[in-house]
């Protein structure tokens, strides 16, 4: 089923046809399941109104993101923390040579150089205003990475050249650290005090942002300039 | 009462190995380093002691609850311990510290290691994630971890044929996961909850409670690899390095095992039919044979101890018919619930331990054909004597863990009036002797053409055999001490089912 | 409403069109772009469904960064023509 | 028809069409593709029933398909560079494609 990597053969008709209806029947099935039990049951949103006054934050979404179920948020950026460390490159020595320099255009440096603050200052935007309104820490972390990735479009800097490690584990660190810490004072894993709940989601968010950012552009640095890594440390392909 | 609080060290069961994951990520230049680990496991192990010595002693003999963040269900997230919560935690943990300590040798290579112990810590807090786990979408969020910190696990060999086989068990892993996903979507549409005991109460044989079911079985029957969804796992298992190997064979199958089992007998049990509960007893019946042939047939020991996996899953799965349908919501216990978590524990020391030895043979030798292993067991005794204790466990010979469990199967089995599943564990137990001593009959025997010291093996460092050897251990001192853990077993389940059973009994 | 629905239709039916192109095309760069258009309109659903926390992710994460990241693998797997294999370390196991 | 109930079944018609695509289509990168198909069609439906509860939008749903879409890229990403890894080492992918 999962066997090819990469061949261009398609499965045998007959196959297709079988897998294609029974995909059909169990969707058929599923839309039924769906249409025939009626309206939806009430959610959480009169819990969640009810409780928003006292999570330190009043955008609701970033109140169950940070408050109401940091736990789930902890653990998602332990997530990510997996796939960095399983793809963070080990060896900076062989670090990418690159013989044939990205030729970049005066204009598009010119004009990275512009948007790059931009973007930068929109991505801390974003996470200061997640507390009130749409936004949050994996928006503004995402658009930081893509301002990383834009300056390394433009050449303007090489992903290797960051102190990754920090960077990367951040996140998780102040995320645990901060929960362990409002524990000792309340009495509950991750229950913070309500007087300081914004500032220490804040600061929890913050922290994620710089790991998330950090984390996704190792992730694209590792795909678009190919850097060997772990075990295969030796199989670079030749600078040609 | 004392200052000690059972539920307040249940976050650090999550926390802990977390900052381990942390530390040993930000000190992994530091290559003297590699033994702390080894601590930070004698730290969990001393935790989930701990944690289970409370609970044994909790007057109440009830679950335990713990809510995250002050908030509590359905608002917030709650974390749970009954007895088969606390006995895989302490499974865990005890597996985690052995199989530590034997990585701190096997991972010698810096930046290998440099991978590992993070990767192997995330794995750890995902672990105990899910067994302390209360509410469905979490558990989504703790599978994820589970799930990429193997297949990351995994690729850490390097090569080809592990590269490919951690691809395969990724995308299978993330169609489990995204199965699971639609299933709890459809439950928050239906009940407007995700905490699994509001669920339990609410839910109600409808067809949207089915077809989560469904989805949510399909999802985790997809990573626990039961039959004809188990193509991916002894490529995983069989190309891992060899503490992955351990660690997915008796831990990583059993977490989502585990969930099954929650689902089916405890929150969704009300949409449940015993029509379903006996399909999932014969898929299982079908995985003790077709596994076991499928190691018998099998050209590498790795191979060999994987398909052994698949087979011993079976097992696992007379756990549905057996139980039965649960009139209410009574809690996971009694005599069946006991022999298949008692099955579990035994496993997992055994097929450690088997994978462990089958790991130091293949460093040993620089292969594991076992067309070319003739007389191995003069090379490496001790590796080899515990693949030996640990096959006997499997097969079911006293005295051992694996024994008791198939008696207390047995046992289930029969109390239950459906004695067919005998001829399963029966039959299964005959054919692991056929792959056992097919591996023990040509490690004794010398071949004709042997060139004995024509290459010069290496030397391993003395901690590989005795890590194996110790789990082989274990999984004989379980056989002596099968009361203990089954009193565990029943904390969590309310007085009158246990009067129950003790009648039946 | 009929406009109402005249929106939702199209939107509904446009990301299910997307996704089978984008699935069932042979020529995968055109497959990545058809799934990065799918993002985006995936993105305006979130949107009009009044999830705009989401919508904004979506289209940082889910089109973009996702999009990103397939270009750049699909480049790799174009012009990597991969014929350095060493033999050391890669059969040992097979 | 309501429009979460439009939208489920939109959702659900997506996940069936992502897990076609993960079965049958020839390349590996269309499958990575149809993994994420499959992801957004249960956030549709997670999305959908938030909506079901207007004028009130229930946030709980909208938060699990934040923490989907991250942890759908992170899956995404490590998938990616299995494939790339992969194909490094090999000299011909046809050649193994049969294995």
């Amino acid at each position: 089923m999962f066997r090819e990597l990469n061949s261009n053969a398609a499965p045998p008709a007959g196959l297709r046809i079988v897998c294609a209806l029974a995909i059909v029947g169990l969707t058929l099935a599923l839309i039924a399941a769906v249409v025939v039990s009626g309206p939806a049951a009430p959610g959480l949103q009169a819990a969640v109104a009810a409780a928003l006054p006292h999570s330190g934050v009043e955008n609701p979404v970033t109140a169950v993101l940070l408050n109401f179920r940091s736990y789930d948020t902890l653990l998602e950026i332990a997530v990510l923390f997996v796939v960095a460390v399983a793809t963070l490159p080990l060896r900076r020595a062989v670090a990418p040579q690159r013989t044939e320099a990205v030729a970049v255009e005066p204009v598009l440096a010119a004009l990275v150089k512009l948007l790059v603050p931009l973007v930068v200052l929109t991505g801390g935007y974003l996470l200061w205003v997640g507390a009130y309104a749409p936004g949050g820490a994996f928006q503004a972390g995402a658009l930081l990475a893509g301002a990383g990735v834009l300056l390394s479009l433009a050449g303007g800097f090489s992903l290797a050249a960051l102190p990754a490690r920090p960077l990367l584990v951040v996140g998780l660190v102040v995320f645990t650290a901060v929960a362990a810490a409002v524990g000792a004072i309340t009495g509950a894993f991750l229950q913070y005090p309500v007087a300081a709940a914004g500032v220490l989601i804040l600061v929890i968010e913050a922290a994620a942002t710089v790991s998330i950012a950090a984390t996704l552009l190792l992730l694209y640095g590792n795909l678009a300039e190919p850097v060997p890594s772990g075990p295969l440390a030796g199989t670079k392909e030749p600078a040609s | 009462m004392s200052g000690l609080s059972l539920p307040a060290l249940l976050p650090w069961l999550v926390g802990l190995p977390l900052l381990a994951a942390a530390a040993s990520f930000a000190g992994q230049r530091w290559v003297a380093g590699r033994w702390l680990n080894a601590v930070g496991a004698a730290a969990q192990l001393a935790l989930a002691v701990l944690v289970l010595w409370l609970l044994a002693a909790g007057d109440s003999g009830l679950g335990q609850r713990y809510t995250l963040g002050g908030w509590g269900a359905p608002l917030g997230i709650d974390l749970y311990i009954d007895g088969f919560a606390g006995l895989m935690i302490a499974i865990t943990a005890a597996l985690g510290f052995v199989l530590s300590l034997y990585s701190c040798s096997y991972f010698t290579e810096p930046d290998q290691a440099a991978r590992f112990w993070p990767l192997w810590w995330l794995l750890m807090v995902a672990l105990n994630a899910v067994f302390l786990a209360a509410d469905a979408f979490n558990i989504y969020v703790t599978l994820e971890i589970l799930g990429l910190a193997a297949v990351a696990l995994v690729a850490l060999q390097g090569g080809r044929p592990a590269l490919q086989a951690a691809l395969r068990y990724l995308l299978v892993g993330l169609l489990g996961s995204l199965c699971y996903l639609l299933g709890v979507a459809l439950l928050y549409r239906a009940y407007g909850t995700l905490d699994l005991a509001q669920l339990g109460q609410l839910v109600h044989a409808a067809p949207l409670s089915w077809a989560a079911l469904g989805l949510i079985t399909v999802g985790l029957l997809l990573k626990t690899a039961l039959l004809p969804l188990h193509f991916w796992l002894p490529p995983a298992h069989a190309n891992a390095p060899a503490p992955v190997s351990a660690a997915l064979s008796a831990l990583v199958v059993k977490a989502s095992f585990y969930l099954l089992a929650r689902f089916w007998l405890e929150t969704l049990s009300a949409a449940t039919t015993a029509q379903g509960l006996q399909v999932l007893g014969v898929l299982g019946a079908a995985a003790v044979l077709v596994g076991s042939i499928q190691a018998i047939r099998a050209q590498r020991l790795k191979l060999i101890v994987a398909y052994s996996t698949v087979a011993q899953l079976g097992y696992l799965f007379l756990l549905f018919p057996l139980f039965g349908r649960p009139s209410d919501t009574a809690g996971l216990g009694g005599a069946v619930v006991d022999a298949v978590a008692y099955f579990i524990i035994a496993h997992a020391c055994a097929k450690a331990a088997m994978f462990l030895a089958a790991g130091n043979i293949q460093r040993a030798a620089g292969h594991d054909d076992i067309s070319r292993l003739h007389g191995i067991a003069r090379r490496q005794p001790l590796s080899l004597f515990a693949f030996a204790i640990a096959g006997a466990s499997l097969i079911g010979l006293p005295p051992s863990g694996g024994f008791v469990a198939k008696w207390l199967l047995l046992n289930a089995a029969i109390d239950a009036g459906q004695w067919w599943w005998l001829i399963t564990v029966i039959a299964g137990g005959l054919l692991a002797a056929v792959y056992v001593f097919r591996v023990l009959n040509l490690a004794f025997t010398d071949s004709a053409e042997q060139p004995p010291a024509a290459e010069a093996q290496p030397v391993l460092p003395r901690l590989l055999p005795l890590g194996a050897f110790a789990l082989a251990i274990i999984t004989v001192l379980l056989g002596f001490n099968a009361l203990w853990v089954l009193e565990v077993l029943d904390i969590g389940v309310p007085p009158l089912q246990l009067a129950a059973d003790g009648e039946a009994l | 409403m009929p406009i109402d629905m005249t929106i939702d239709f199209t939107l509904g039916a446009g990301v299910l069109v997307l996704a089978w192109l984008s699935l069932s095309t042979t020529n995968l760069f055109k497959a990545i772009v058809l799934f990065i258009s799918l993002g985006l309109l995936v993105t305006i659903t979130w949107a009009r469904l009044g999830a705009v926390d989401v919508a904004i992710a979506e289209a940082a994460i889910g089109a973009g960064l996702t999009g990103a990241l397939l270009l750049a693998a699909w480049r790799r797997l174009r012009t990597v023509p991969g014929n350095t294999r060493r033999k050391a370390g890669d059969n040992h196991v097979s | 028809m309501t429009q979460d109930l439009f939208y489920s079944i939109c959702g659900i018609a997506l996940f069936g069409i992502g897990l076609y695509g993960l079965l049958i289509p020839p390349h590996i990168l269309q499958k990575i593709l149809a993994v994420n198909v499959m992801g957004t069609g249960v956030f549709m439906v997670l999305i959908a029933t938030a909506q079901s509860r207007a004028p009130a939008i229930d946030p709980v749903p909208h938060a699990m398909v934040l923490t989907g879409i991250v942890v759908a890229v992170a899956g995404t990403a490590l998938a990616l560079s299995l494939v790339c890894r992969i194909y490094a080492l090999s000299d011909d992918t046809e050649q193994d494609a049969g294995r």
